[in-house]
């Protein structure tokens, strides 16, 4: 992968307790990583060796700096690598307050002017928290200082470790869709641990799976979404990404929508703008597919597409049918009852049913 | 020089004081400072290269053991004579004999530990030569020193008890004493030396001096100690 | 090296057997105390908290003195006991035990308060839950958790009873197989210029109390990992 | 309540902090109570008040027994309730092995021949784990032990708090089943707290719902579900749960039918087997309305409902639209665009349809 | 009560500059020894911390004779500090801080090994990845987040010092202004019989002492809440 050249190159081999993990991945020098496993896959540990907080054999190195070669006996420490680690569960210094947590890295940066404090702390609304206690922080607060304290520490590399997962409903939207803007502006590499699919599909730009204690596939998003050679649980899991621009609102309707390659999918309206670049990650289960166009019905959503492939899913009852809607790939969860009622194969031509409801984020 | 510093058996308590106070008075501007504790332990103490100029023994052993090493200048001299004496806080005493310490009346009896201190080796032989030594074991109770035996009796704790006179002497001491016999022990020759530390310090040698003067010896003599070539007190 | 004479081995027998019954005696005042210090917050608590840490900063000889006067037979608890046909506490071994448990209170409870402390109100409340009233719950609940704390604190108590030396030399009068006790032993022959005694009883003493820390230090690390 | 004089009554005002829940609840004395709330609305108070663990003014009286009357200053202590508590996280004595802790409550209540210990132990599948130690066990073994050890304490009234919460998937899955299992036999009234709508509508007989510091309602749980009055996201949030029996299989498929008043449904199938009681949760936004009655799709199930109301979503796009079927209620969640294209008002007949793989569970 | 003398004066202030001095000082190595217990779980680290905890059970007579003959101008530390023409310690105020140290360590050392038990590692790695090395996360992470332990270390180091007898009486001296403390100066009334000069005395050093205790229980008490 010529990315590896100038971005991060990790080889190594991790092994703690139950776990064991042979690690190859090279990753772009620029935009959003998302390491992808379940609960216990390793992707925490595979951080952490990164960072330099675990020592596991093998060579890391990003860009031109070499962080660590056993066979040389080199490994620079982790205060010395300038990466900036967001923990999975909060990890602020009691002792300080907000601002004084901000500080902390920003200080031993040596406060760079080349850094926009002043717009982080705007961007993920920390500025009202500034002279607080951290203990009377809310769990969304918390993660949103931390985040800030991280950037502000001036970091080549940006380490997030499922930021999300302490969050409820609410505060973990707020923080995704600041971390969605986050992503469009920061000018350093992002690897972004996570299980959740819903992250996956908003923020990745590039993907690894870790499964079995092994990298199961890495690439461009789109690419490694479209294989059809992974685990079943892992392709249903992961579902389908549709990447469109808006060209309409619907104002009395609150609707919009967003036209793709395939056609337009039409989905419930927030504040998005016209021309606005926007992705919605469709799940299989919310996916009909029918022969004909259907009328007098609800399921607003219907787009031509051709069967490519089908695969046993994890269910005996039910198959994954891999569309294609003129080259974005659309995945749907259905019985076999239905695969044979219908007749399908693979290069049939048929509609994909999609409510409008479940693209609702 | 104007600053010396001396070690004293505890049964000094008071009387020392007291000759320094008046050695003051004669000799303003100098300043003796005393530490009292057990005879045993200050020699060690001065063994291992304690500060002080003069040591002040309850016996003549512990300063000849000094000199023997070489940590003491000179001869030691004897600067009083102690006497025991048994000394109740409760009890009135008069008639009391050694021999009479079996009665169920004494419960406790306080003594210094003979191991080590000069006046309970003292006590000790009084008790032999009574004959009751053996008979009174169960109920010896031993203080460190003379001062701490002289603790247990005046906190009611031990009836009666083996003291130097000074103690029951003293004017805070409540209750009575009897003096025991010198024909039943060796009275101590309690001595005096300069330690090496203190054999270049002329105000040593000169309070050494005055304490073997007549004024000294009327202060010893006051405060219950006898003093060779001195007429005994009278009790 | 000294020879462990007769009179040396009723000394060491002795304090353990002080030791012993001390700790024993410590454990069992030591764990309500403990338990209401460690779950209480009143002020009344942390009075008490200080008062009991108190002897671990009094001049052992300070406490022996007044403890002395306190028990004798004019002090206010000596006539007490007088009056109540008992007798007076010093130069006997209850007199040491007494003393000793004063003194070494605070290195039993402070390890008790500690582990205590640890326990959360969860367990107990699961307990009630299943049934179990509030003794049951201590003796069901708290002590087998409170397992390593208990040990530390039975360590200490019992190690810091063999050392102490100032409180027993205050009012213990030296009495062979009642209140001699090994420091004082040791600090005899130290006085009497009897050093290779004096070495051989100190080197058991510091043995016995090594190998109860080291014991205790061992077993903590376990409960830990 | 009728249920009110043989089952418990709580009337509580509990103030916890930033909690103030007035609380005024009669609960049947069989069956299945689910006290459904969001994180924080004071459901784990009011367990707590109930067991005695915390007192809270008011009165509390079980069956034929008063707990708690502060008019009278009677507070039972927790202990002499005979209440069984299982805690929302692992609460097993570390000290005790499995068995220790098993019979620490089974031996307080005197080994009761009544309670078949041995049976319950085999429908938890602890038999294999009574030797270990508890720090060897997982999440999932762990809460079931706690639940064996009090119903073997022999409970007049068993009290679960999110005994899930803490669990991963599969564990979750699995003991999900267990509760669902013990539900059908369990001798004694059991409140389960949840805030999970999939544990709501596999466990629930009666319903009472907390929100914003008081019970908005509560009362067996189709009347409960099929309210029009309670807030939207509430309603939305709950779905709707068909009960039926399992009238026919499909092996081949792998699917079977469910037959309930309305009609049947088509669903995955595993380990039923015919005339078997079920319940199914279908949610809200998985439900299309179709005028006409689809042919050559791959959604199996169509349901002929009449429209009963129409409220507006969360989402000012859409609206929440209840269905009957033929006194079964079923719930949809469509845009409001879809309402006016499809001219739909209440009284019309429609389609309901819903994909088979949408109901698997 | 009796009135406080020059020289009892003397002895407070001079009790007050040790335990002041000691306190310092053991803080200063204490934080290393403390951060090594309670992060290792080697041998070696076991063993110390027996080690460490031992002066808690010697009798401290023991010690200081012990001490006495080590420093003294026979003992090994005598001789090798004459070699370097430095006066021997015992009965000089250095000699007395360096007893006093090691007699006082073990109460500085457990409660900050406490409380260097309870910091995650979690808050060095934070200050790693914002780019603090060792030395600087010392002083920017551990001080800050242990002082509740580190005051209760002084406090304890500092009123244990006040209070100890036994080391200081031998190897100490009893020399105004140098070595002579207050819980010496309190004996010597005791012995001399002058108990209202003694009773005045150590109502100010228990005084003194309690405050110090209490002062860091309400504080501990605070941080806990
Ligand atoms: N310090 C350790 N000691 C022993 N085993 C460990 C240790 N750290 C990790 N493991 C093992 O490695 C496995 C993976 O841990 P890791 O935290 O990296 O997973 P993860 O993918 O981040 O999981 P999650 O999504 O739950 O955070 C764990 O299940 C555990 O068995
Ligand atoms: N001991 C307490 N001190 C202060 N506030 C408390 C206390 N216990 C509970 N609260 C308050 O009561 C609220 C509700 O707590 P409770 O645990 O009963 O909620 P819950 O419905 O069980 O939530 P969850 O689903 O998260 O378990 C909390 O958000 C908290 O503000
Ligand atoms: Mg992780
Ligand atoms: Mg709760």
């Amino acid at each position: 992968m010529s990315a590896a050249n100038d971005g991060l190159r990790a080889a190594l081999s991790i092994r703690r307790g139950a776990l064991s993990l042979d690690l190859d991945i090279a990753l772009p020098a620029h935009g959003v990583t998302v390491l992808f496993g379940a609960s216990g896959s390793g992707k925490t540990s595979c951080l952490r060796a990164i960072a330099g907080l675990e020592h596991s054999p093998g060579t890391v190195t990003f860009k031109d700096a070499c962080w660590q070669d056993d066979a040389r006996g080199l490994f620079v420490p982790t205060y010395q690598r300038r990466v900036g680690y967001v923990f999975q569960e909060s990890s602020l210094f009691d002792h300080l307050t907000v601002a004084g947590n901000l500080d902390y890295g920003f200080r031993r940066a040596g406060r760079p002017s080349s850094i926009d404090a002043a717009r982080w702390i705007d961007d993920f609304g920390v500025r009202p928290l500034l002279a607080r206690r951290v203990a009377a922080l809310s769990g969304g607060e918390r993660q949103r200082v931390a985040i800030v304290r991280a950037l502000m520490a001036n970091p080549r590399l940006l380490l997030l470790d499922e930021p999300l997962s302490a969050l409820d409903g609410s505060a973990k939207t707020r923080l995704l869709a600041e971390l969605e803007r986050l992503r469009t502006t920061l000018p350093i590499p992002l690897i972004y641990v996570s299980h959740s699919v819903e992250e996956v599909a908003r923020l990745a730009d590039h993907l690894v799976l870790l499964d079995g204690g092994r990298v199961v596939a890495q690439g461009p998003l789109q690419q490694t979404l479209a294989r059809i050679d992974l685990p079943c649980a892992l392709i249903e899991t992961l579902g389908s990404v549709v990447e469109g621009k808006v060209s309409a609102l619907h104002r009395n309707d609150n609707l919009m929508e967003l036209a793709f390659a395939g056609g337009t999918l039409c989905l419930p309206h927030a504040e998005e703008t016209v021309g606005q670049t926007l992705r919605c990650r469709i799940d299989a289960r919310d996916v009909v597919i029918a022969r004909d166009r259907a009328t007098a019905s609800s399921a607003l959503n219907q787009i031509h597409c051709e069967v490519v492939a089908v695969i046993a899913a994890d269910h005996p009852a039910q198959c994954l049918v891999q569309l294609d809607a003129h080259g974005t790939r659309l995945l749907a969860r259905i019985t076999w009852h239905s695969w044979h009622a219908l007749g399908l194969a693979p290069g049939d031509a048929v509609w994909a049913q999609v409510k409008a409801v479940a693209l609702g984020s | 020089q104007t600053k010396i510093s001396v070690a004293a058996a505890a049964d000094l308590h008071g009387v020392l004081d007291r000759i320094i106070e008046t050695y003051n008075s004669e000799h303003p501007g100098v300043q003796i400072d005393v530490v009292y504790g057990s005879s045993g332990n200050l020699t060690t103490q001065i063994e291992q290269g304690a500060p002080f100029d003069v040591f002040f023994s309850a016996d003549s052993d512990f300063p000849e053991r000094l000199v023997r090493n070489g940590k003491a200048v000179g001869k030691p001299l004897q600067y009083a004579e102690g006497h025991i004496v048994l000394w109740s806080a409760s009890m009135d005493l008069k008639g009391v004999t050694v021999q009479q310490l079996t009665q169920p009346r004494f419960t406790r009896i306080a003594i210094a530990n003979p191991a080590h201190a000069p006046y309970g080796k003292r006590s000790e032989q009084a008790l032999r030569a009574a004959g009751v030594w053996d008979a009174v074991q169960p109920k010896i109770v031993m203080g460190e020193n003379i001062a701490q035996t002289a603790q247990f009796i005046r906190s009611g704790n031990a009836q009666i008890g083996f003291v130097a006179e000074s103690f029951a002497r003293s004017p805070e001491a409540k209750g009575s004493y009897v003096v025991v016999p010198t024909s039943m022990y060796q009275p101590l020759k309690q001595s005096f030396v300069l330690t090496q530390h203190g054999a270049n310090a002329a105000l040593a040698k000169d309070f050494m001096a005055y304490v073997q003067g007549s004024k000294a010896r009327a202060v010893f003599v006051q405060y219950g100690f006898y003093v060779p070539e001195i007429a005994a007190p009278v009790h | 090296m000294g020879a462990f004479s007769a009179a040396d081995t009723q000394a060491f027998l002795l304090t353990l057997r002080l030791a012993a019954t001390v700790t024993l005696l410590l454990l069992a005042i030591g764990m309500p105390i403990a338990w209401w210090l460690a779950h209480s917050r009143s002020w009344p608590s942390r009075v008490a908290g200080a008062v009991v840490a108190l002897p671990l900063v009094l001049p052992p000889t300070v406490l022996g003195f007044y403890l002395l006067l306190l028990l004798g037979p004019n002090g206010w608890i000596g006539k007490m006991m007088a009056s109540m046909h008992l007798d007076t506490l010093p130069f006997t071994f209850k007199g040491l035990v007494v003393a000793s448990m004063l003194y070494s209170l605070p290195f039993v409870v402070q390890p008790l308060q500690g582990t205590f402390e640890a326990i959360g109100r969860r367990s107990l409340e699961v307990a009630s839950t299943l049934g179990a009233g509030p003794l049951d719950r201590f003796l069901s609940v708290i002590v087998p958790m409170s397992w390593p704390g208990i040990v530390a604190a039975a360590v200490l108590g019992f190690a810091h009873t063999i050392g102490e030396f100032g409180v027993v030399m205050m009012i213990g009068g030296n009495r062979p197989g009642e209140t001699r006790v090994m420091s004082i032993a040791i600090y005899d022959h130290f006085e009497a210029g009897e050093f290779a005694q004096a070495n051989t009883l100190a080197l058991s003493l510091v043995v016995v109390s090594f190998a109860a820390l080291l014991a205790m230090y061992l077993l903590r690390r376990k409960a830990k990992a």
